[in-house]
């Protein structure tokens, strides 16, 4: 809502150059890099577009690229930000290693360089990371789900939907998932594991043959939000979309907390989601890095703590989610 | 020279394809009882649906010896039209008239740069397929898009008992089919595949020909936009992707040749789509390893691939002339 | 009906490339009348009838078709007009049936549908396929015919499309005496109804009994033109020739020697051919007459690897090749000129060196990582060239498929030659290629044979093999009928062993 | 008169610029002058590195597809024999899990692994299309989705780095890298236009069954081509693992249709029997200045996407304008 006011404000420093009156350590506006390795999920949409009025209220102005999940492309993108001469860069890499050669890059070129959601792996080089545990936040969504599973009393079929398997952040939320099942077996038995490939249709497909072959399934737990109206989908033709506390409701967990999740949360569909907090990282990440230029000592690891949302703390946790905020636009 | 052994043996290497196809499911069915269900196979129907349209259109523009990459844009371009139409309270029916009015659109320009300025077919729409891709993303701004629940319901809808999507895909099917085999159009496309310089020498419009199998291939592909879009209820910015691929693939798995003049939708391009449907459908009952799934499928793919060539070889050997009547020995 | 003459040509020029190809070429075709159209490969012959029929349209001059002028854009204004082309090259999809051939721009609806009348489809063709006598179901794949059939189909084509101006352009390079006979009792009757024809031949004996008046081109212009009694053959040849040709075939110098160049003992293969025996010997020219459809072309393939055969055995210079693959046979001696030069004999989009150099290009490789010896190579072409006298105006990287038919022939001739075999087969060789030409080839093949290689010609034209041969044998139904030296030579003789007998009861 | 005259020598010389093997090189040049001046950044040798240093492992992979166009066929599974590849060779040579870890033998035998590999895959496609008779598009497709499947399960979906110095040097050092790439550009050369191979090559490309019967040795030429085309993969798999010096399943996975459409930009047809290598380095430059300079451009994602499918277009509408002039003024 604030944004847009500032987006009028700042519409003539937008273009940078020497007439700017934005304000900045040495005076002069800042020009940040921006390279994602994708644009294809609310998730990512929704911190890039903090990651940018963040920018904007500053007044620095942005470079942009998406490398569409080529790592190769995305250190031809960032070579592209040095010789543009950029600030500072905000990066996220395709994954912890391929990324290492992208901050040597600009480290060779002292440019300060933050990762973004995801981290590096221990090397020489140096970087800033500010990151959501995939691992330890899937892991307490996943208790919490197990938790409302036992109030049950009976034991319950399982299926995960699974994201791409060549993606960091899908096989650390299938570990997640896999280490809070571990002690839980005799509440929750997996029956039908989907890889989805990130892909609507895949999932949608496979969660159908999977109600096919189990119709009894009563438990989901998706490694995205973003996949939701599949399973809204699959569950409706299969009869089983009901809601929270009614008989018959197929307990339902996810990852991301976006709008859809939101707006189920509300309906009194979903269970819960684990919610990384975006505008903490995009805020986080900008601060890294003007405290990196102005030489003030940075921690190699910031943690975005992320949280849980779920039936019991809607009310006071909506303000924080991201997909909330989207969901009242 | 009636019922000779070589008589059998011809009749079942004409039918091998539906041999193998019946081994598959028989070897999936074996292993999965569920998967033998008549829901089940409906459920595989449906979900093979959208790829099988595709490819139906994929299969004209194949039988010319041209390609069409821009199926997967065209159904998300179209889908973000139709999403954002929906979004403004437009009716349904205007929704889908505006993504078959799309797919035709593209279509068309496919066939202007084709026909008219000359340009291979694999460029044209290699270039349409970033330039669809781009004009969605900005329409939609890269976020995924809710559909409204009349969209679903196109989805679960029935005529007549059988569920719309199977009377969708039927209908082109057969009109598909007749066309093909039976109209003077249908019989010159196999013409022009065949030869396209002797195909004009022999006075058939080919550049009209040629025009006509692009606006099919655009047409099949808003459709089959429609029917994804109908199970699954919203629009992601991946949607679409690779589609070209999943098309080629069945309409190739279906006997229909690369470079022209080879192939039918009737059976073969319906069995190549429901082949790799029902893969993904029997490893997600089977709960198989969700690593497993690529290398599955491939070898089932290139088995049936493999079947196929081999009848043919046999087939042409089987089929050849003879000079003389021996005696027999 | 209308006195206006069928067509008229009025300065016609066309050039590919800047080469020019017909010069002011202006003729009138009478109505109802029948006109050949003669001169040497690469004359302009099918150039300029493919102006007629639309597919090209020439750079100057006009046309004037029964009395209007005429200037078609598309082969379809052409069929409106009532034009019928058969091409020189075979112009037939060989993944559709006869009858969709036959009609492929003129189905038959069922009324007011827009599908095809499959019954009408089928009695038509049975009916135009039994006046071109060719005994074959109307839904047989064009792809499992042989190319004589093949032309046929295509002449049925023609006929489909009731046209007042048919125009052939060597019609009979595939078919053997008996469908000829019968093309030509279905010419005398297009001519009876009053159709205008347009024969193309090399075979200047055809031209004679068919045709009313005769045009000659050469070098892209008209160089003789009148009614055909004007004309004596010799003055013909040499119109078209532009000097005197006082043989058609080259006397033999050489005789044959008494080593066997290839040894062909008891080959079978079921369906295809029985017991096939004989002997080919060095320096020899030895023909092989037959009906079409006799086993020929199966056996030549057989001998040179293509096809499979059970039984059994088959010698060249003294040693059995004993299942070796074609590119064995190649190495030791053996060369197969095709019958299918299209699909089989050249490269149409390679270059004209290229093509020449294909079957013996291994030989120039020398070093170890088989470099091309480029020199070596490029004086080889240019020899090779010189001997098949290959048209001057073609360069050696001009495509194959923008020669013309005779001189594409030459190209694959001198493949073979270049390869330099000892024993050499040649299914067809002198389709489409004109006298002067013919006589070249003729020489070459005789010159090869006092070199002392073997030579087996397979040759629907009973005169060119009485011409060249030493000894020729008549294959029927898979099996060799008979055996003929050359005293013993007469067109009748080798006709009558020809004929299939009735089957046994 | 004399106007007439230069007219027409203009006319020739635009003619043979048009039909010449530089045409797309030409394209290349007069698309940096006319986009340099709006693209800050873009006309620094900073960048020349650059798109020389991402040139270098397309041009390598491309330059096999350019073999296989050539005889007919298509190669889909270049990208999964760099994926598996890198992975390979990485578990072969890597410090800390590595078969040979620090071991001096390490280096080598990870690149013979990777060859070897490459040329396998190869193998199996071209056995299987001549063989079998299957499709190539079919046979390289299932190829792509069984080893890239294959490389994502045997890491369990982890990328693996710590690789030695020397070996990322191959690809991380522009200089080495552009050594390995021009010589596997001048063997390709070499072997398209002055061996036997070479010959026979186009001439299965253009008519298989003529050069069957002309006694070439089609499916040992096919097999040859999909070998070297498997083993071109497996070197850019080399570059592009040094590059990033980390051996990743997915390495590669996007760069299909990159491939492809700069070899078919450059004029190798898909339907056989024509291509040459220049034409694919002219084809690879052009499509990598076009990516270059539209991400220095500063463009969004969309307006990328969207300007990168019209420039492709434009290339190609030159293109068939060219052959059309060459035909009428040659
Ligand atoms: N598309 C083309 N491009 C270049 N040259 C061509 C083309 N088509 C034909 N020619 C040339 O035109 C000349 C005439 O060819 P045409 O086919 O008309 O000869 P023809 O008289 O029919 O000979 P033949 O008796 O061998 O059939 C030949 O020299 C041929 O090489
Ligand atoms: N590709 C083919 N497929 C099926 N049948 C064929 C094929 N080629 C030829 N035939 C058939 O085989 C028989 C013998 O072939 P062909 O006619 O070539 O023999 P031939 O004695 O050489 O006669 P000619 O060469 O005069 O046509 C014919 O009846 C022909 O129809
Ligand atoms: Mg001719
Ligand atoms: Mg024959």
């Amino acid at each position: 809502v604030g944004l847009t006011a500032c987006q009028k404000s700042e519409a003539p420093a937008a273009n940078g150059g020497s007439g700017s009156n934005a304000p900045s350590p040495n005076g002069k506006p800042l020009i940040i890099g921006v390279a994602f390795e994708t644009l294809q999920t609310e998730y990512w949409v929704a911190s890039f577009e903090a990651i940018k009025a963040d920018l904007k209220q500053r007044g620095y102005p942005m470079l942009e690229a998406v490398s569409d999940g080529d790592a190769n492309r995305q250190l031809e993108q960032v070579k592209n930000f040095i010789t543009r001469k950029v600030d500072g860069i905000i990066l996220v890499p395709k994954d912890a290693k391929t990324c290492l050669p992208i901050i040597k890059a600009a480290n060779a070129a002292s440019i300060p360089i933050v990762l973004f959601n995801r981290p590096a792996d221990k090397s020489a080089a140096k970087s800033v990371a500010i990151v959501a545990d995939n691992f330890a936040l899937t892991q307490e969504t996943v208790a919490y789900l197990m938790s409302e599973a036992k109030k049950t009393g009976r034991k319950h079929k399982a299926a995960i939907l699974i994201g791409d398997l060549s993606d960091i952040n899908a096989i650390g939320r299938r570990d997640g998932f896999d280490a809070a099942l571990k002690g839980n077996e005799g509440v929750v038995e997996v029956v039908a594991r989907i890889p989805t490939e990130w892909n609507q249709e895949k999932a949608q497909a496979g969660l159908v043959n999977a109600l096919q072959a189990n119709p009894d399934i009563s438990f989901i737990f998706t490694s995205s939000d973003f996949l939701f109206p599949s399973i809204v989908s699959a569950l409706k033709s299969a009869g089983k979309y009901h809601k929270f506390g009614t008989p018959g409701h197929v307990i339902l967990g996810g990852f991301d907390g976006d709008a859809t999740a939101y707006q189920m949360l509300q309906d009194g569909y979903l269970d819960a989601t684990g919610v990384q907090d975006v505008y903490f990282e995009a805020r986080q990440s900008i601060q890294a890095i003007l405290n990196l230029r102005a030489g003030k000592p940075v921690p190699e690891l910031i943690r975005d703590p992320g949280f849980v949302v779920h039936q019991g703390n809607l009310q006071q946790k909506a303000a924080q989610m991201w997909g909330a905020q989207i969901a009242k636009k | 020279m009636n019922a000779t052994p070589s008589a059998l043996l011809l009749t079942a290497l004409r039918h091998a394809s539906l041999v193998l196809f019946v081994t598959i499911i028989a070897v999936f069915g074996a292993l999965a009882p569920k998967f033998l269900t008549a829901d089940n196979a409906i459920n595989v129907l449906i979900q093979s649906t959208p790829t099988g349209i595709v490819a139906v259109g994929m299969t004209f523009v194949l039988l010319t010896a041209g390609v069409d990459l821009s199926v997967g844009a065209i159904m998300f371009l179209s889908a973000a039209i139709a999403g954002k139409m929906l979004a403004a309270g437009q009716p349904l029916p205007l929704a889908l008239g505006a993504m078959l009015a799309t797919g035709l659109g593209f279509g068309a320009i496919n066939a202007f740069f084709i026909t008219r300025l000359r340009i291979a077919p694999f460029i044209v729409t290699l270039a349409l397929l970033f330039v669809g891709r781009g004009l969605a993303l900005t329409i939609t701004q890269t976020r995924a898009m809710n559909l409204p629940d009349r969209f679903l319901q196109l989805g679960s809808a029935r005529v007549a008992g059988v569920p719309l999507p199977l009377v969708v895909l039927g209908a082109v099917l057969l009109v598909a089919h007749v066309v093909l085999m039976r109209t003077p159009f249908g019989r010159q496309i196999y013409a022009l595949g065949n030869h396209p310089a002797n195909a004009r020498k022999a006075g058939i419009r080919t550049q009209r020909i040629l025009a006509t199998v692009y606006l099919i291939s655009g047409l099949c592909a808003a459709l089959g936009g429609i029917l994804s879009l109908a199970q699954l209820g919203a629009v992601s910015p991946k949607f679409g992707e690779a589609y070209e691929f999943k098309a080629i693939a069945a309409a190739v798995l279906g006997g229909t040749s690369l470079f022209g003049g080879r192939g039918a939708v009737f059976p073969g391009t319906l069995l190549g789509a429901v082949l790799i449907q029902s893969i993904e459908s029997g490893l997600v009952i089977l709960n198989a390893d969700p690593y497993l799934y690529p290398v599955i499928t491939a070898a089932v793919i290139f088995l049936a691939v493999l079947t196929d060539s081999t009848r043919h070889t046999l087939l042409a050997r089987l089929n050849r002339r003879r000079i003389r009547q021996e005696l027999p020995t | 009906m209308s006195t206006a003459a069928a067509v008229e040509f009025d300065g016609i020029g066309q050039s590919f490339s800047g080469v020019r190809v017909l010069r002011g070429v202006s003729f009138t075709v009478g109505a109802s009348r029948t006109l050949g159209l003669v001169g040497e490969n690469g004359a302009g012959k099918s150039t300029l009838m493919n102006i007629l029929g639309g597919n090209l349209r020439s750079d100057t001059g006009r046309m004037i078709l029964r009395g209007q002028p005429y200037a078609p854009a598309h082969p379809t204004d052409a069929t409106r007009a009532g034009i019928g082309l058969i091409h020189q090259e075979l112009n037939l999809f060989s993944n559709l049936t006869i009858a969709e051939n036959i009609f492929l721009t003129s189905f038959p609806r069922a009324r007011a549908l827009p599908w095809i009348d499959q019954r009408t489809l089928h009695a038509r063709t049975a009916a135009l396929l039994r006046d071109v006598g060719l005994e074959l179901a109307p839904d047989t794949l064009v792809d499992r015919l042989s190319a004589g059939e093949r032309q046929l189909v295509e002449i049925a084509r023609a006929l489909s499309l009731d046209a007042r101006l048919i125009i052939f352009d060597e019609p009979t390079t595939s078919l053997s005496a008996r469908e000829t006979g019968t093309l030509f009792a279905l010419l005398r009757r297009l001519q009876s109804q009053g159709i205008a024809l347009i024969y193309i031949s090399h075979i200047l004996d055809h031209v004679r009994q068919l045709c009313h008046d005769l045009v000659v081109l050469r070098d892209g212009a008209v160089v003789a033109q009148g009614p055909i009694e004007t004309f004596s053959t010799p003055a013909i040849v040499s119109a078209m020739v532009g000097r005197n040709l006082t043989q058609l075939y080259p006397t033999r110098r050489g005789a044959p020697a008494t080593e066997p160049a290839l040894e062909v003992r008891g080959v079978s293969q079921p369906h295809i051919v029985c017991d096939i025996r004989f002997t080919l010997r060095r320096g020899e020219v030895l023909g092989l007459s037959g009906l079409m459809g006799a086993g020929r072309s199966e056996l030549a393939r057989i001998l040179f690897g293509l096809d499979p055969c059970s039984r059994g055995e088959i010698l060249v210079s003294g040693r059995p090749l004993a299942g070796a693959n074609t590119r064995r046979r190649i190495e030791r001696g053996l060369a197969f000129l095709t019958e299918d030069r299209r699909h089989e004999g050249l490269c149409l989009e390679a270059s004209i060196a290229d093509n020449l150099a294909l079957a013996s290009i291994r030989s120039h490789a020398r070093t170890p990582l088989k470099l091309i010896d480029r020199t070596g190579w490029q004086r080889a072409i240019s020899t090779i060239r010189e001997a098949v006298r290959l048209t001057a105006k073609a360069e050696d990287t001009q495509p194959a498929q923008t020669l013309s038919g005779g001189n594409q022939q030459k190209v694959v001739l001198g493949k073979w030659l270049l390869a330099s075999p000892s024993v050499l087969i040649l299914d067809e060789p002198t389709r489409g290629v004109d006298v002067g030409a013919k006589f070249e080839l003729y020489q070459l093949i005789m010159d090869l044979a006092d070199r002392g290689s073997g030579i087996l010609v397979i040759s629907s034209e009973i005169e060119e093999l009485i011409g060249v041969c030493d000894r020729i044998l008549v294959m029927s139904q898979g099996e060799i009928r008979g055996e003929f030296s050359r005293p013993e030579f007469s067109s009748e003789r080798l006709l009558a062993a020809a004929l299939p007998r009735e089957s046994p009861a | 008169m004399s106007g007439v005259a230069t007219d027409r020598s203009w006319r020739t010389t635009a003619a043979r610029a048009l039909c010449s093997d530089y045409f797309v090189l030409w394209l290349c040049v007069v698309y940096v002058a006319a986009v340099a001046p709006f693209t800050p950044g873009f006309a620094s040798l900073d960048n020349a590195t650059n798109i020389l240093a991402t040139l270098l492992p397309l041009f390598v992979v491309a330059l096999g597809q350019t073999l296989v166009l050539i005889a007919g066929g298509i190669d889909l599974s270049i990208t999964s024999i760099i994926g598996l590849c890198s992975i390979t060779g990485a578990m072969v040579m890597n410090d800390e899990t590595g078969w040979l870890a620090h071991s001096p033998l390490a280096v080598p035998a990870a690149i013979a692994v990777m060859l070897a590999l490459g040329g396998l895959v190869g193998a199996f496609n071209g056995v299987a299309i001549t063989r079998f008779r299957m499709p190539p598009f079919i046979v390289t497709l299932a190829a792509m989705m069984a080893f890239s499947g294959l490389a994502v399960w045997l890491t369990q979906s982890k990328a693996i780095n710590q690789l030695p110095a020397a070996f990322n040097a191959l690809g991380g050092r522009t200089a080495i890298a552009l050594g390995i790439a021009c010589a596997a550009g001048v063997g390709v050369h070499v072997m398209l236009s002055r061996s036997l191979f070479g010959r026979w090559l186009y001439a299965i490309g253009h008519n298989a069954r003529t050069a069957h019967v002309s006694g070439v040795p089609v499916a040992g030429v096919v097999i040859s081509a999909y070998v070297c085309s498997g083993v071109l993969a497996a070197l850019a798999a080399i570059l592009y693992t040094g590059q990033t010096e980390t051996g990743s399943p997915v390495l590669g996975q996007r760069i299909l249709l990159d491939v492809i459409g700069a070899t078919v930009i450059g004029g190798t047809s898909l339907f056989g029997g024509k291509g040459k290598v220049l034409w694919t380095l002219f084809g690879v430059l052009f499509l990598k200045l076009v990516d270059n300079s539209l991400n220095l451009l500063n463009l969004s994602i969309f307006t990328l996407t969207i300007v990168k499918g019209a420039v492709i277009l434009l290339a190609a509408l030159l293109d068939s304008l060219r052959t059309r002039l060459a035909g009428s003024h040659a």
